[in-house]
């Protein structure tokens, strides 16, 4: 039988996934498709452990999340057309304005 | 002031609504159309118009003892209490108020009457030149200081006026402040008029201290009171700056030679500024202050004389010029002289008199000489001019009367001012009186003459000119009928001295006429039989024999020259005085650039350079020293942090994830977990 | 060994229908699809005055299994440098889409795979995966007609299941459920369609479903005469033919939507009026006048064995009549014998699942005849029709419809007073917004100057 | 026993097309299998009897956000990227770091095991039914989680117009 344990390995796995996307990719539209996966895995934890304590609250939040989820793609987009019409470029590291 | 007489009470707005256009026109007129401004302009003079007479005519409808109307708007100069050199207390205050009684009523009819058909004129005159608006602006704001001096009930604010006037003048000499001709008269005009200001200052000095009051109304009684003599010295010396005031002002001698190149501005301007009213603010003030005068013979001697003089000296200048409008700027300044040499005799009502008829013809002369002008497309000079009689009728008709008023045949306006002056002149000075009747003669010589070269004889107009002259339009015309009207009937207000009884109340301190009978009626006759000579002569030389003027002026070469190059004044005056101050500019520039700048500025800051290369140092190792020590220490200290702060997304996410582990495992290691309970 | 197979077969045996179902869907699919392309042909033929495919088979009835063997026997082409997983990946997807929709539809009282309690959200979700299908088709075949249709295509789509999911939601509201047989049922219960009581709702959704279909006017996606054929342009053979496959699937599953929400499903018209039962006669007499039409037709044919298959034909629809009508005598001939009784319990699903397929193909009908009747839209127009008119309609749809129920059970007003007050309301806002909207119509719309499609396309 | 099965194909998926998203060079492809993850988590969230959460999963994860970055993705679509180095230089380090976190976690659930009740121990999944009901009144009663969900909503405003006016082409 499955046990909440399972899920939580799972979500670790898919969160991890995540931060190594996040971490090492240097094209900013697959970290931005990482953060969805790190999103995700929260998701998980959170149906998991509604499934757990047999209350709905869970689901709501996954929900908010996904919420924040489509939002925070919709502006991430909307940064990276902008910026990839003044630069050219979608890489991470050459979004560097900041260091100077 | 009864409560009836609205406008009496409302004078004090005629000068306002001017004003009030000028305003509009100099700060918005550039947005607004050419119509618009018109109606802004001619309908605020109009506006003056009704008022001012309005006013007269309440005036007039007073019984004439009461015919003064004097109240001040509010407090101008409030000096507070002063010793007057005659010893005193007086508290001096200037006010701005306003004086309305004959005398200003008669300038006031003249200004806004002639003002307004001028007005009328110039929208048919400018309405293809440029700078619409602005011509109006100085119009109106020429029309209110000029109000303003007429209705200032005392000098100073007088002067205020007096300045207003001049300044328009100069701003509408320049108009076509691109033509350097016209620029260079424009300030011939305003520095000459400083120097006869300067006169009149000093004089409204003087006269402060001396009587402690500028009020028009109080000036008699403060003689009284002070007890003066007949011909005191202060008195005189006041009455001689005032004049020299007004010479500048009336283009009188010395001061005359800004008037000829005046003609530069607009022709309107000429008409309205150079001829009907402007010029003759001096005689007015003259009139005003004739309590002073009155008291100072010598002065008056001298006023006559200079008037007398120029009277002539213009006459004889006027003769041989070509240009219409110089003529008439020089006959100008003979009936000018007139007018002087009538306040000289002491009769100041008579030069009144004829500088009202002057204002119609005069006015209408200059008019007509511009519908001329615009007819022949620009042309001045009377030499291309000739037989235009028929194509332009209106104008030469109006001309006409016009010349005939100031050639004084009866019974126009000039015959009748003309004669008292003269008549007046005989009985002080038969020698006065010679003077202008010769002048009267030159008069109508030269105004036939320019009437026959213009309107008679052949046409010497150039062809491609001559297919496109044309009548000026209603509006240009107009105003030329009604004042050719004013200047045939204008002089028979002065039949049986009416006009000089309306004036008493102002000028009941002129002399008493030396008693002793005078031939009225063979004066009349001379003076008729004069001009009528002098149009015969004209008629003779300029019709009958066109070839002998040529002939003369050979046989009398060097006079010729001399007056056709107006006696070279203007050269003498340059060499003598415009030279002689710049040498002084060059003078007094190169020592400011030799001692001042040389010495005194450039100097210190040679010195200041040497000194400063200690305080060079100073900064440059010490202080700059300090700060990049401090910089470089800051500098070394950065660099474990520079490594840190790479500016790039990635690695700052991979410090959060460093965070996360180390919080985490604090947690962990707080909660008291080891790796023994990894063991199951 | 028996025992465990006993076992094996117990539990297998809820699933057994199900798989039955479909499997019979998905058999029938290609060949229905096929049929209706023919359909289409010869309605836009009839429509043209062209008499359509002949040639093939009488009235050109066999038509379709020849295309269906053309296709198949193609090359099949991947052009070069096109991106081979997604290529070969896109088809599939679609064709998965469309297929998986079906599962929760429910074409009669008892024919449907699966009654999920999500039912409706379902089918509008996977169906919404669709536009993978399209746009990375697109992308992969790596040509600019291609990508331009795709990019076209994914905009609209997006932009018209907005408005297609707020249509539905009106017609959610009335029900109160999203499982779709409890929808039908509730329509039962309240004796009438949804059409009548949400109209407002259903033509949004007519709108909004020709656009996700990408079918004329609002075919911009394979605009031929723009892209010459969009996304479509590098795809050939089997391939193209799953892409058609699907076209067609979807737009059977939007029929089926359209007719479970606002059609009544199974349900005949005014299923609970009594005097009308006598619709229950209609499908048999239908089948019968077509039967008659095909034998008057017979004997025009030209060949012998034509004339035939037409007498088939007829043959065939006297059958279903025959079908269609046992399960109402049944009774009334055999008496109350068990067999009869078990006829007569067929009715529900025979007759549910005429009235299902007919109201189906006459929507289907209708997206035909839109498309031979309207000139294409530009893209600018289209996107404006969405965003300016049809969400912000739907969108007060819905407040009318929600305000409508409150005042029914919370003020207690009666039910046929308060929702055709709040459809009026919402149709005046409605009319008030195509008038702005109109007045709009000369500046050019964000959406179209944003992809350049504007004027100038 | 059939759980078991689903669990593991659905999480295997998830993972092994996670992975997959990280490593590809195409952006596209990357695209793809993140929708395959998604679609794996949504099974995952079926399996966990959240069927509400499923299919809102699915419509607003794979049919918007994820149409809406395969479209940036061809908007941005550059040949050049695909030429460039897709990992940066330090990327070891950041598998360091997310290998020791995840050792770090896995600690931590491992030792937390026994706080988590078992499976047995959960509560039927009947507790949650019927599911979207409940979620839709755990959303919008009042003593519920109704403000959240507002100023959600108007968070999804704020977002939708900051990003039309960024990517909108200023003209």
């Amino acid at each position: 039988m499955i046990g909440t344990g399972h899920y939580l390995f799972l979500s670790l796995a898919l969160f991890l996934i995540g931060v190594v996307g996040v971490v090492t990719r240097r094209n900013v539209i697959i970290i931005l498709m990482s953060i969805e996966l790190i999103l995700n895995a929260v998701n998980i934890n959170l149906v998991a452990f509604s499934r757990l304590v047999g209350s709905v609250e869970g689901q709501v939040f996954a929900i908010f999340i996904i919420t924040d989820a489509a939002a925070e793609a919709a502006v991430g987009l909307g940064i990276i057309i902008a910026f990839f019409r003044n630069r050219e470029t979608v890489l991470a590291d050459e979004m560097d304005l900041l260091k100077w | 002031m009864r409560p009836s007489e609205y406008f009496l009470a409302h004078i004090w707005l005629v000068p306002l609504f001017p004003l009030a256009a000028s305003a509009v026109m100099l700060l918005f007129g550039r947005k607004l159309s050419n119509s618009l401004v018109s109606v802004f302009c001619v309908g605020s003079v109009a506006l003056s118009l009704v008022y001012g007479f309005g006013a007269i005519f309440q005036l007039i409808a007073r019984p004439a003892a009461e015919r003064v109307v004097e109240f001040a708007l509010f407090n101008w100069i409030p000096a507070g209490p002063m010793h007057t050199t005659s010893g005193h207390l007086v508290n001096f205050n200037a006010q701005w108020g306003f004086l309305f009684d004959p005398l200003t009523a008669v300038m006031v009819g003249i200004v806004t009457g002639v003002g307004f058909l001028i007005h009328v004129y110039s929208i048919g005159y400018m309405a293809h030149e440029g700078g619409y608006y602005r011509f109006f602006g100085y119009l109106n704001l020429f029309m209110f200081s000029m109000l303003t001096l007429v209705l200032a009930n005392n000098i100073l604010l007088m002067f205020v006026g007096w300045e207003g006037v001049g300044l328009c003048s100069y701003l509408l000499i320049g108009f076509y402040f691109l033509k350097k001709s016209a620029a260079d008269a424009g300030k011939k005009a305003f520095i000459v008029n400083r120097i006869g200001d300067a006169g009149f200052l000093l004089g409204i000095f003087l006269l402060v201290g001396t009587l402690g009051t500028l009020n028009f109304s109080e000036l008699r009684g403060a003689i009284v009171a002070g007890h003066f003599a007949v011909g005191d010295a202060a008195l005189t010396a006041i009455a001689l700056l005032l004049f020299a005031g007004a010479t500048g002002k009336s283009a009188q001698i010395p001061l005359y030679v800004w008037l000829p190149d005046a003609m530069e501005g607009p022709t309107p301007v000429s008409a309205l500024i150079h001829a009907a009213t402007m010029v003759t603010a001096g005689v007015y003030m003259l009139v005003r202050t004739n309590a002073i005068f009155a008291m100072a013979p010598r002065a008056l001697a001298v006023v006559a004389v200079v008037g007398a003089v120029t009277a002539i000296f213009a006459a004889t200048m006027g003769v041989l010029q070509n240009d219409i409008k110089r003529v008439l700027a020089y006959s100008t300044i003979s009936q000018l002289g007139y007018m002087f040499l009538a306040c000289g005799v002491g009769a100041f009502s008579a030069g009144i008199f004829h500088l009202l008829t002057h204002a119609f013809f005069k006015g209408l002369l200059f008019l007509g000489a511009g519908s001329v002008i615009h007819a022949v497309s620009g042309e001045q000079d009377m030499q291309k001019m000739g037989a235009l009689g028929g194509k332009i009728r209106t104008t030469y008709l109006t001309m006409l009367a016009a010349t005939l008023a100031i050639a004084g045949i009866p019974p126009l306006a000039g015959f009748f001012s003309k004669d008292e002056i003269l008549a007046r002149a005989f009985r002080a000075n038969h020698a006065l009186w010679l003077v202008g009747w010769l002048t009267a003669g030159m008069t109508a010589f030269y105004m036939f003459r320019l009437l026959f070269l213009t309107f008679h004889g052949t046409s010497r107009v150039p062809h491609e000119v001559e297919r496109h002259i044309h009548e000026s339009p209603s509006n240009m015309t107009v105003p030329l009928i009604i004042l050719a009207v004013l200047s045939i009937v204008g002089g028979w207000i002065g039949i049986g001295g009416r006009f000089e009884r309306f004036l008493e109340p102002v000028t009941q301190s002129a002399p008493a006429s030396t008693a002793g009978e005078t031939p009225e009626a063979a004066l009349m006759i001379a003076s008729v039989a004069i001009a009528l000579g002098g149009i015969g002569l004209a008629w003779f030389l300029y019709i009958k024999r066109t070839e002998l003027p040529d002939k003369i002026a050979a046989s009398f070469g060097g006079l010729y020259r001399l007056v056709y190059n107006k006696y070279y004044v203007d050269q003498i005056y340059d060499a003598m005085f415009v030279n002689r101050t710049k040498d002084l500019g060059l003078t007094l520039g190169a020592f400011d650039r030799t001692f001042i700048d040389g010495l005194g500025v450039d100097g210190t800051g040679w010195l200041t350079r040497a000194t400063s290369v200690i305080s060079i140092f100073w900064d440059k190792w010490i202080i700059d020293g300090i700060v990049n020590l401090v910089a470089n220490v800051v500098r070394v200290l950065s660099i474990p942090v520079r490594w840190l702060q790479t500016g790039r997304v990635s690695s700052y996410a991979g410090f959060i994830v460093l965070g996360v582990l180390v919080l985490l495992g604090f947690y962990l290691h707080a909660a008291g977990y080891t790796l023994a309970n990894l063991r199951p | 060994m028996a025992h465990a197979l006993q076992a094996s077969l117990e539990a297998v045996k809820p699933f057994l229908l199900p798989l039955i179902y479909a499997v019979a869907i998905v058999a029938a699919l290609p060949l229905i699809a096929g049929y209706m392309v023919l359909m289409e042909r010869k309605v836009m033929a009839h429509m043209q005055v062209r008499l359509g495919p002949v040639r093939v088979g009488p009235h050109g009835l066999l038509q379709p299994i020849a295309d269906a063997f053309k296709l198949l026997l193609k090359e099949d082409i991947i052009p070069e440098n096109a991106d081979r997983l997604v290529f070969w990946l896109a088809p599939m997807l679609s064709m998965t889409a469309a297929m998986l929709a079906m599962a929760a539809l429910p074409f009669g009282p008892g024919f449907q795979i699966a009654d999920l309690n999500i039912g409706l959200l379902f089918v509008v979700g996977i169906s919404s995966m669709g536009i993978f299908g399209t746009v990375l088709g697109g992308w992969a075949s790596n040509s600019h007609y291609s990508l331009l249709g795709a990019l076209r295509s994914a905009a609209q789509l997006v932009s018209y299941e907005t408005a297609a999911g707020m249509a539905v939601v009106g017609a959610l509201l009335l029900a109160g459920t999203l499982s779709l047989r409890n929808i039908v049922e509730m329509q039962e219960n309240t004796g009438m369609w949804f059409l009548f009581v949400a109209p407002v709702g259903f033509f949004i959704y007519l709108v909004a479903s020709i656009a996700e279909t990408n079918r004329a006017p609002f075919d911009m996606p394979e605009a031929d005469s723009e892209l010459v054929a969009g996304y479509m342009t590098e795809f050939s053979g089997f391939r193209w033919a799953l892409y058609f496959l699907a076209e067609y699937t979807n737009m059977i599953v939007v029929a089926s939507i359209a007719t479970t929400l606002f059609l009544g499903g199974w349900l005949r018209p005014f299923p609970t009026t009594h005097w009308l039962n006598f619709l229950d006669w209609l499908p048999a007499a239908l089948m019968l006048g077509l039967a008659g039409y095909s034998l008057y037709r017979a004997p025009k044919q030209p060949v012998m064995i034509q004339k035939f298959v037409m007498v088939l034909v007829a043959g065939m629809f006297v059958a279903c009549a025959a079908i269609l009508v046992a399960p109402m005598v049944a009774t009334h001939i055999a008496g109350a014998s068990s067999m009869a009784l078990l006829v007569a319990s067929w009715k529900p699903a025979l007759h549910g699942g005429f009235w299902f397929l007919l109201k189906v193909f006459l929507y289907i009908y209708l997206f035909m005849w839109l498309r031979y009747t309207f000139p294409r839209y530009r893209f600018d127009q289209l996107m404006r029709l969405s965003w300016q008119f049809l969400i912000p309609v739907s969108i007060v749809n819905v407040m009318g419809i929600a305000l409508g129920l409150a005042l029914h059970r919370q003020w207690g007003w009666s039910y046929w007073v308060a929702l055709p007050m709040t459809t009026a309301i919402t149709l005046l806002i409605a009319a008030a917004l195509a008038r702005t909207g109109e007045k709009k119509e000369k500046d050019e719309a964000v959406v179209g100057e944003f992809w350049g499609t504007g004027r100038d396309a | 026993m059939l759980d078991r099965i689903v669990f593991d194909l659905f999480a295997g998926l998830a993972i092994l097309s996670a992975i997959l998203v990280v490593t590809r060079r195409n952006v596209i492809h990357s695209a793809i299998f993140l929708i395959t993850a998604l679609l794996a988590t949504a099974g995952i969230f079926l399996q966990l009897h959240a069927e509400f959460l499923f299919i809102v999963q699915i419509i607003l994860y794979v049919g918007g956000i994820m149409v809406l970055f395969v479209f940036v993705i061809m908007l941005v679509n550059l040949d050049v990227a695909l030429h460039q180095m897709q990992f940066r230089r330090q990327w070891w380090v950041g598998l360091l770091l997310a290998i020791a976190l995840g050792a770090e976690t896995a600690a931590a659930i491992y030792i937390g095991r026994l706080g988590l009740p078992g499976p047995e121990t959960a509560p039927p999944a009947s507790v949650l039914e019927p599911n979207t009901e409940m979620v839709g009144h755990a959303l919008f009663s009042a003593g519920g989680y109704m403000l959240p969900f507002e100023i959600a909503s108007v968070l999804l405003l704020v977002a939708m117009i900051g990003a039309v006016v960024m990517a909108k082409r200023r003209t």
